[in-house]
């Protein structure tokens, strides 16, 4: 039987423009059937697409799908999204991208973990030579 | 244009109102760049882009509205945001657009203060 | 490589109350990035709802659940939504549900299947002991 | 109620508008003849029921309407739908309903033909 205190969704998507809508949508109609209120239904889904799109634009493998699990606990979503791409390392993005731009005043590039990070409770990175798993975490009583 | 977005452009005496409609990305934030462009072309610096029917934003349709503000500072010309989301406004704040373009919440406001 | 001419999103459910909201969602958007105009957009869901709660109510078997398969084909979605249940024959459906009903008047129950055939250009039924396979598809020029 | 789903109950001289808004099925289904009950046992007989702001609709929500129309006809009374989409009026139609039921475009012509 499976746990009624968390329940899983999978959602697999290509590499493909737009899809990063089916995902957030997805997210949008779960969040919602959750209870969750509407600013915090919106922090996931920006937060969704901005890490589907990472996942097309630099994983490197528009082969490979997409993968999406959603597991809807008790007092908060969590979504787990995978890419099997080239992988990155986040000591490395934080200093590069960070530095070249300040200078330049408004920065255009370079904000989708940023941005991902200021909507969601928890965000985890997990990144290898195989692929990306971005865990995060939205609490229903969320503190941003 | 695939999913509905479209782009609605009023021009009026002295300033032009750009409405979008549906999900600002790389291709509907480009079709919003050619607008504007196109007007500033017959001599409007002065430009209220109004988001009430847009909700969802990613970061690349962002950078495309950042290109737009500094197109219009370098014309010495003003850009003005209304309808965002509160959602949508916390991601302007925090990507520094507040700093170099008014957000206001309605249509009125942003025409009265361009 | 992803045939561009055929794009598949995968979508799990759990036999979980409202989870159909999540398939009606995804095809609806999905459709939406297709261009499909909003009527059969709203057909599309139908369907897809009645499907998902058909494989809830009788597949018995809440334990497994529900895969649906979206493919985005250059003039048409297809959606193919199984359940790891007991299956059903077709032919055994149509006889005893309609008999009973007709003299009633208005008929409460038994509406599912056929209004999917409504509002589907195409529904096909693949049924063992093993599960149930309800493949449709919807064209964008639809005749229905 | 999960989903956002909502019943508005306005009681008029001598008729009641029910206004649902989101998914109609089981649950939701039953809290719409909930309301419809309430308002029949305090004497009302002709009832309106807007699904303006209801879109989707599972056959266990239309089968629970038929219920409301069934228990209304008992007690000689009229049972009008108004803001159907394109689609709830074809299943609405296809399923009978339209043949107990009125169907109108909007609240003032569902009124009018109480
Ligand atoms: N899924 C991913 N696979 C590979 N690299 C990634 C992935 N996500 C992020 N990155 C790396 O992290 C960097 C920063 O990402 P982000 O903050 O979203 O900014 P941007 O995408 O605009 O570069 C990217 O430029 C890329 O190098
Ligand atoms: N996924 C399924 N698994 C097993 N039986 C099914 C399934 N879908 C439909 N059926 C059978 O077909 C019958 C008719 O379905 P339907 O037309 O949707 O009406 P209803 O669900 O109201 O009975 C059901 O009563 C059931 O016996």
């Amino acid at each position: 039987m499976l746990d009624l205190a968390e329940r899983e969704v999978i959602l697999i998507i290509p590499m493909y423009p737009n899809m990063e809508l089916a995902a957030a949508q997805t997210a949008s109609i779960l969040a919602e059937i959750m209870n969750f209120e509407e600013n915090h239904i919106d922090e996931i889904q920006f937060a969704v697409i901005e890490t589907c799109i990472n996942a097309f634009e630099h994983s490197k493998r528009k082969d490979k799908p997409v993968v999406i699990k959603f597991i809807m606990k008790d007092d908060a979503l969590e979504l787990k999204i995978t890419d099997c791409g080239v992988g990155f390392r986040l000591d490395q993005v934080k200093s590069s991208d960070r530095d070249g731009a300040v200078s330049k005043g408004l920065r255009k590039r370079g904000w989708g973990l940023e941005i991902i990070r200021h909507m969601m409770d928890e965000v985890n990175v997990e990144s290898s030579d195989k692929g990306t798993t971005i865990t995060m975490t939205k609490k229903k009583v969320s503190s941003k | 244009m695939a999913n509905g977005f479209n782009v609605d452009v009023h021009t009026e005496d002295g300033y032009v109102v750009i409405q979008t409609a549906g999900y600002l990305n790389d291709p509907t934030g480009e079709a919003l760049a050619e607008a504007a462009k196109e007007v500033m072309a017959d001599g409007y610096n002065k430009i209220v882009i109004d988001l009430e029917k847009t909700r969802l934003i990613n970061s690349i349709g962002i950078s495309i509205l950042i290109e737009i503000i500094e197109l219009l500072e370098e014309q010495g010309g003003v850009l003005n945001f209304c309808n965002l989301t509160p959602v949508q406004d916390r991601i302007f704040k925090m990507m520094g657009l507040a700093q170099h373009a008014g957000i206001f919440p309605d249509q009125d406001s942003a025409i009265a203060n361009l």
